[in-house]
């Protein structure tokens, strides 16, 4: 590594830099006129060395030289942020009725639920992996069906299907018992501050008259 | 802003270059005064090129001879036949007077004086020409994509958003009890309610008017000592039910005024 | 210099090169997340030292930071296809009576300019990037103001507009206060010499301490 480039070096670097492409050493040495491809080529290999440990990186590939991001620092290029987001009230009855239903139809889930449901809304519970694709229904049409997967069971803490408590029990537990239009204003507005439920507010005030 | 109407109060031209061309070839036939094919940006600018010519500093021109400069050319450019926009003719004006105010003794000048008015020309100028100086400065720079370069194919970073969704299992039961409370096949009772049908006061009345020949209030036909609820519907049977014998000619209604008591008479057979 | 450049200078190094935008301190430190912005603060200026007589400079523009090649390279790199928009004259002027007055409404530089601004002119310029809207001037008619953009600074290599090139002189001067300042100053100034020669040299330049 030298200490001062010398002045090939800083050309074919800032070459190589503004390039929209990768370059041969020809190419180097024809852009930068008249300099000897062998003294292009001296300074591609002092400029790998000195580059070598940074965050960026000179490379050869097929002969073509070009720089690029350390490969260990890749993945500070795509960074994932993760949000938690509280599932929706209406993504959260799709899911129980799959659940409860299973394998179900995307008509069968609206006609239990007695409310359109929004494309949306199986997306979500597909993308956060609890419900998948089933097959399909082999009536007229062959809707697709619905069903939920293991990490569903795992998420809730459930060992199996079997666990989800029977209609006696929810009864029993005053589940079946009508929410109060005041309870069920409080969780439309707690939804629309978390968001990802607008589609579903209109929903639910056609809900409330049915 | 008009802060310097008094230049200025005249309609300006359009900024258009090269509204203001001269006849090709005039160039250079006289070293201050040439037609210049590419124009000025209006008088302002004319003066400063004109001022520029002095060879001085923009704070010593020495504004009598930049006027003359000024007459000079518009006369010129009259006498070649030019079209000459507007406010250079206002320009030429004001500042012909500006001449002859500079002129004059001092005290016999106006408010404000012709040096306060020529002093503002030049601050004009100066600032005129500052900010052309900067320009060009500004644009003699490094510049991007002409001198310096950014990375020519950056890979460019970006951030991924995952959503994590919460739910727990409560919630889930919860839901589904909602569902199903919410679609279950609902019973509705209907209470009996105490009621006089319409065929009973028909009867009633009927009955009742057949006893006298005197006109009876409607109220007398209702049941005595009914219940609220009832009585009200008496009354609203009895009223149809008297309408209804009226209709068939059995009975006359009368009402002295609105919203007075309604009585009622058989007629006569 | 650092012989070995630490984690934060390579990830620091790493994103900026990527970057398809310039990015600031703030951005930075967050993309990285939960690098303190005082290190990545630090990590900017080390890097900068350390590009410094290379090809390639980290340079910071505006608050934002970015790399770009060494203008003593531009012989070496300038296209032939010119890429820089080519500005008219009344352009050029506008964009610099913006860039040394701004905040500054239509009305002003055209007090300064002598001529009207044609609507095309500050259109050229906001498409460009270098101009923007900077709201409203609180004063009768609300006349919109104004001002440059951060891709200003950049394009034209100025850290700041304090490095505007000769904007300290102009100020000095009086050269960036509007005519009327300028004129009391300048009256207040005769009537004490009592002389009344408008080319008296002496007289102008003490205005500018006025």
């Amino acid at each position: 590594m030298s200490e001062k480039p010398d002045e090939v070096m800083r050309a074919v670097e800032a070459t190589l830099f503004a390039s929209e492409d990768a370059l041969t050493v020809e190419v180097l040495a024809g852009h930068l006129g008249g300099i000897d491809a062998a003294e292009v080529r001296e300074a591609l290999h002092a400029l790998e060395e000195y580059y070598r440990g940074r965050g960026i990186h000179l490379v050869e590939r097929g002969k073509r030289w070009h720089f690029e991001t350390a490969p260990d620092l890749a993945h500070l290029l795509r960074r994932e942020r993760e949000q938690v987001r509280r599932l929706s009230r209406a993504a959260t009855e799709v899911l129980a009725i799959v659940a409860y239903h299973e394998p179900v139809s995307r008509a069968e889930i609206e006609s239990i639920r007695g409310v359109q449901t929004s494309a949306g809304t199986l997306d979500v519970l597909m993308e956060a992996g609890w419900v998948k694709l089933a097959g399909r229904r082999e009536v007229p049409g062959r809707p697709v069906i619905y069903a939920t997967t293991p990490e569903f069971l795992e998420h809730f803490g459930l060992s199996s299907r079997r666990d989800l408590p029977g209609i006696d029990e929810l009864r029993a537990a005053g589940l079946l018992d009508p929410v109060d239009d005041a309870l069920e204003a409080a969780m439309d507005r707690e939804e629309e501050a978390d968001s990802g439920a607008e589609e579903d507010a209109e929903e639910y005030s056609s809900e409330s008259q049915a | 802003m008009n802060e310097d109407g008094l230049l200025f109060d005249a309609p300006q031209a359009d900024d258009a270059e090269g509204g203001w061309i001269g006849p090709a070839g005039s160039k250079g036939a006289d070293d201050a005064l040439y037609l210049e094919l590419d124009g000025w940006e209006g008088p302002l600018d004319l003066l400063l090129d004109l001022a520029r010519r002095q060879k001085v500093d923009l704070r010593q021109i020495s504004i009598l001879a930049l006027v003359d400069q000024y007459l000079g050319y518009i006369e010129r450019a009259e006498a070649l036949r030019l079209e000459l926009a507007a406010d250079y003719l206002v320009m030429a004006a004001w500042l012909a007077y500006l001449k002859s105010a500079l002129l004059l003794p001092r005290d016999e000048q106006e408010e404000p004086s012709a040096e306060e008015l020529a002093l503002r020309l030049q601050l004009r100028l100066q600032r005129l020409g500052a900010m052309r100086e900067a320009a060009a400065r500004l644009m003699g720079r490094d510049r991007i994509g002409r001198d310096i370069f950014l990375r020519g194919a950056p890979e460019g970073i970006r951030i991924d958003r995952k959503t994590q969704w919460k739910c727990d299992s409560f919630a889930l039961i919860q839901a589904y009890g909602q569902v199903k409370a919410r679609t279950a096949p609902r019973i509705y009772h209907v209470f009996d309610r105490p009621v006089m049908t319409l065929e009973s006061a028909l009867e009633r009345v009927s009955a009742m008017l057949g006893v006298t020949l005197d006109w009876m209030d409607l109220r007398e036909f209702l049941p005595k000592h009914a219940e609220p609820r009832l009585r009200k519907s008496a009354l609203a049977s009895s009223f149809v039910a008297a309408l209804e014998l009226a209709r068939q000619g059995r009975a006359e209604i009368a009402q002295e005024e609105i919203f007075g008591s309604l009585r009622l008479r058989r007629i006569g057979q």
